[in-house]
């Protein structure tokens, strides 16, 4: 079975942490990794650059930047996680922008992914629609589930269609926005994380965008199975480097 | 071999809708209604009276006697330049404010590169009372100064993207994150034909307009509704779609797109990408782009900040691809030259964008019959610094 | 009562030809002239194809709504501003390019205030390949930047005038100065129904394309040929000329006429001729000026240099004496004002001296069914230092 | 007989000078006047300075401007010139533009110049057939003679016309120009200084506009009766003030 699909079904609500790959130092990556399992996380998204990320706000936008500036490429990513399963048990993402994964090539790319232990991807600009058609089979043939995000205006509709298609977990944007934007959830997000528990999905929900601290860790988990840091864990970064994730994380969790 | 949309929303194996799943309401809502919207006769109707009595249209296609003389050809520059706001950009923006009205939108975001798409776009809101924010790339609010002063004027929000290359491609990064942002009230009008299905096919239907004016304008002057050659400056490729619209079909029209060579395609310094591109996806479709082995987007340069893109349309794609059209590249110091050659010979002053595609007439031998009629995309206004600068007037 | 000029040159008691002698054989051979040439059909045709194809006329009358709904009252604006090159000043420029090619003139000479008027001669010149020199008074030249670069793109030597208060007055000493020392080769392409006869009739007749247009245009849109009220600004008078002509002696058509107050009619700093002006000479004609009580003429002054000018055409000073145009002075803060309103209400930038008469709708009340058609003489991109300093955007 | 016609018949060539009244200063007027003629200046042009002269060419256009900077006025000048007579016997000249003597009334323009003994005006944009239709009479009844202007380009039957008409001498531009222009003359002047001789006109003509020195002076004064010096007088003014006005004219001369 699949890491993710064993992690969601663990009695407890998860922690996942977004972090660019090459950030702040190229050769961060695996401490960087290491570190988030040892300091309790439940599963670790990856993110490959890229020079356009039209979803993500300005920090996760810096990050990618000072990243590439690094030097970090896809390449250089895939050797970098060469041997991190040896070390590392949580379930690992690849998030990143489809065009850099197109270049590579969708196959060899979910080849080397495979190879390496990874489990899943999030391609934000990869339409559900485009990704059944083309890239399921792929994907699949290399056991990599493939995350689709909902948002508060997804209709139910759609939400059932990526329910069905979907084999993991469901990326549920917390309010439409690029990430880092907003702190703390009012009524509305309320509201919408009680309208989907309520759908009663097929797939556990990770809430993400605008999740920074315990408050809002708490409060994105009270209905989904989990929640996901990523630009305030990139601020993190920014001014402690690779030094007192654990401490980090303890104040999110609590634990 | 068909050169317009298919129903899939592509052109070839070009187009499509790589948009992340936030934009999906806003995109899918324009998808299902545009082309409803588009044949209503109330809609066409007030679009066209808009086309006349507000932008000035028909713009003329004017036989530019000195310019023909001197390339002993035939050539017919049609003006755009003479446009309200001076681009053919209002062509799409006004069909755009009337599509955003239907479908109930309060807010309107744009982006833009020349500023000539900024200042269609502050210039429909202010006709009809919306609220209007441009993004605009650092470095082009610099050289594009007067578009900055006419979208202020007009009561828009500048905000300039400092990001990347500090140019349009980031500039439509900065608006793509307002309307992921604000998905419910607020419509993006983009400026050219680029972005996910539908925006290509919607801009270029409503640019149709220009190529549509070319045939009974040609029928009127020289008898026939056919050119032998259509040729277009292509940023993203939008007065280019719009020329060659009524055309595509007929390959006895041949069709010449003048991409930014910038400093030259060697040089690291350069915009065309039929050269330098190839495929991928970028700003919600796929196309050709000028990208690293990596599938990073590259920093593209032009003089011409209205060239200063490093993709093209899906369709201009496609044209390539097929060799249905011919790309030429045109450096910047020959299109400068050539831009001074109109104003000298004709009294006309080009958008530097347009002078790209005048610099064709250095670059090919027409026969002294040939009826080639050249989109003159715009006027030259918002470029007098840097001609000026350039020639040291 | 006629409001037309006499077989003497003279519009009532205003007018005629006060040249020295060395001007004569100049004068003369217009005078002799410009009916007959104008009466050529050829000419007629090369005139009309001109104003089609290169010029883009006819120009848009456009119901502005926002505008109308603001002053209750039915609002048309005659849209100079989507001419070639930005204003009216192109009709009378290509009318008189046409005339100087056939009385066989070499070189042409003219003045300008806000730049447009160099523009237009600049702009016909290099569409007939001949030589062009424009005076400028070196305080236009400072405020109307964005023209003078125009100019000296395409081809124009632009000589500044450094005497008087040197506006537009000293820029026109300069001219005919200049035609003086020239007096074989050279054609003076006088800028507004100002100067000797018969230039103020000559003018007026190119400018008259106007008011043809707007009785054809109204009749397609409000069933019938007349309005209410013509408005235009009037700097020497020639887009106010061109926007009356046709209803000069139907009085059921009123007239009005926007002059510049500057600072205010008392302040000393005003250009508002029909105020502060009387009878006297100048370059020219006879007419009414802002003088001293010794006949010299004062310095005018208004934030817009195309009315920083101490007289009026003589057809102007006719209809002003006999009432039959009702002038209005405006400031140049209501003009500002007024001219920011139309940017905000309809996305159209006016030229600071339309925005004068765009700010008689603060002054006068119209009834909610009254016809009032406005000239919008030009488009403000030339001006836009001058807005974004005076509102600090 | 007026003074004009008295000294058109004296056997000479005649000298003419123009200069700018309230130049350099504003009370040099009739220092200039009696200095000339001491000097042996056969005539003098008295400019009433115009704001807008558009005849004139930098020299005197900034004369002018200075002397209206100075405080002239056209009272100022009568007052000036009220006592003139008591001193001075050549033929006086005004030189000015319409305006402002049409600003002064025509006719009581013309009575003051009378009760001065002003004996002619030049008004160069005073046409022909205005001065014929409006201003004739006037000027005749206070004995002004009106001098007109001929050049280069008058057509022979024009010539004949102004002939007709003037009634004392005729002012002959040397070459079609503004003033203060030209330097010495050629073959073109000449030939047409020639063929104005060749007319055998009723009045005798006398050449203004680029005459600086003796040798264009000379020149000029071939075919015609006299000359006229403007632009270079001024030039001295500026100089010298009121000083060596007879050494200036002898240079000219040479007498
Ligand atoms: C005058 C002009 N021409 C051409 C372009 C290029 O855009 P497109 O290729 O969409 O026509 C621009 C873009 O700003 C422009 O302003
Ligand atoms: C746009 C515009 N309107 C009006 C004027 C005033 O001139 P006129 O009164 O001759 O129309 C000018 C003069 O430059 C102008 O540029």
């Amino acid at each position: 079975m699949n890491r993710i699909n064993q992690k969601l079904q663990e009695d407890k609500k998860l922690l996942s942490i977004y972090f660019t790959a090459g950030y702040p130092e190229l050769d961060n990556t695996v401490t960087i990794i290491q570190n988030l399992e040892k300091s309790g996380v439940d599963m670790i998204e990856i993110g490959l650059p890229f020079s356009d990320p039209l979803a993500d706000g300005p920090t996760i936008q810096a990050s990618s930047t000072q990243a590439l500036k690094n030097g970090m490429t896809t390449d250089v990513l895939f050797k970098q996680l060469k041997d991190i399963r040896k070390s590392v048990n949580i379930p690992l993402i690849i998030m990143g922008y489809f065009n850099p994964i197109l270049q590579y090539g969708v196959e060899a790319f979910s080849k080397k992914c495979a190879e390496i232990g990874i489990d899943g991807l999030i391609i934000p600009d990869l339409p559900i629609e485009v990704y059944n058609e083309a890239y399921k089979t792929v994907f699949e043939k290399y056991k990599l589930l493939n995350i689709f995000l909902i948002t508060p205006q997804t209709s139910g509709e759609r939400i059932r269609f990526i329910d069905s298609v979907s084999n993991g977990f469901i990326y549920m944007v917390s309010s439409a926005s690029v990430t880092g934007n907003s702190s703390g959830f009012g009524e509305e997000q309320t509201q919408y994380f009680k309208r989907i528990a309520n759908m009663k999905l097929k797939n556990p929900q990770i809430v993400g965008f605008g999740i920074s601290d315990n408050k809002t860790f708490l409060q994105a988990t009270q209905d989904a199975k989990g929640a996901i840091i990523g630009s305030a864990f990139i601020k993190h970064l920014s001014k402690f480097g690779t030094n007192k994730i654990p401490e980090y994380i303890k104040q999110i969790t609590k634990l | 071999m068909s050169y317009n949309i298919n129903n899939k929303g592509y052109y070839g194996e070009f187009g499509g809708a790589f948009i992340p799943e936030m934009l999906y309401p806003n995109v899918e809502e324009l998808r299902q209604n545009y082309l409803k919207v588009m044949a209503e006769p109330e809609f066409q109707k007030e679009f066209d009276k808009l086309l006349k009595d507000y932008v000035g249209r028909p713009s003329p296609l004017y036989f530019a006697k000195r310019l023909s003389a001197k390339y002993n050809t035939k050539i017919y520059l049609k003006r755009e330049d003479l446009n309200h706001t001076g681009a053919h950009k209002i062509n799409n923006t006004i069909g755009q404010i009337l599509m955003a009205k239907r479908l109930g939108k309060q807010r309107i975001i744009a982006e833009t590169g020349a500023g000539q798409h900024g200042v269609a776009t502050a210039t429909v809101c202010a006709l009809m009372g919306l609220e209007c924010i441009v993004y605009m790339g650092e470095i082009d609010i610099a050289r594009q100064a007067p578009n900055v002063a006419r979208m202020k004027m007009l009561g828009a929000t500048v905000i300039p993207a400092v990001s990347g290359s500090k140019t349009l491609k980031d500039a439509t990064n900065e608006a793509i994150r307002d309307w992921i942002n604000n998905p419910v009230d607020t419509h993006y009008i983009i400026g050219s034909v680029v972005g996910p299905h539908p925006y290509p096919d919607m801009v270029a239907r409503f640019q149709a307009v220009v190529s549509k004016e070319i045939q009974w304008q040609l029928k009127e002057q020289e008898g026939k509704t056919k050119p032998d050659y259509v040729i277009a400056c292509v940023g993203g490729g939008s007065n280019a779609a719009g020329a060659y619209y009524h055309f595509l079909e007929d390959t006895n029209v041949k069709l010449i797109a003048a991409e930014a060579a910038g400093k030259g395609i060697q040089s690291g310094e350069s915009a065309a990408t039929s050269v330098l591109g190839n495929e991928g996806i970028i700003h919600g479709s796929k196309s050709l782009l000028m990208q690293t082995k990596d599938g990073q987007i590259t920093e593209p340069y032009s003089i011409s900040a209205g060239l200063d893109y490093p993709g093209i349309g899906p369709m201009h794609a496609h044209l390539y691809k097929t060799g249905r059209a011919e790309f030429i590249s045109i450096t910047d110091d020959e299109a400068m030259k050539a831009g001074l050659e109109l104003c000298k010979l004709e009294g006309i002053i080009p958008a530097i964008e347009s002078s790209h595609a005048l610099a064709i007439f250095e670059q090919k031998t027409f026969k002294p019959n040939d009826v080639v009629v050249l989109s003159l995309s715009g006027r030259g206004d918002k470029d007098l610094e840097t001609y000026i600068n350039y020639f040291n007037l």
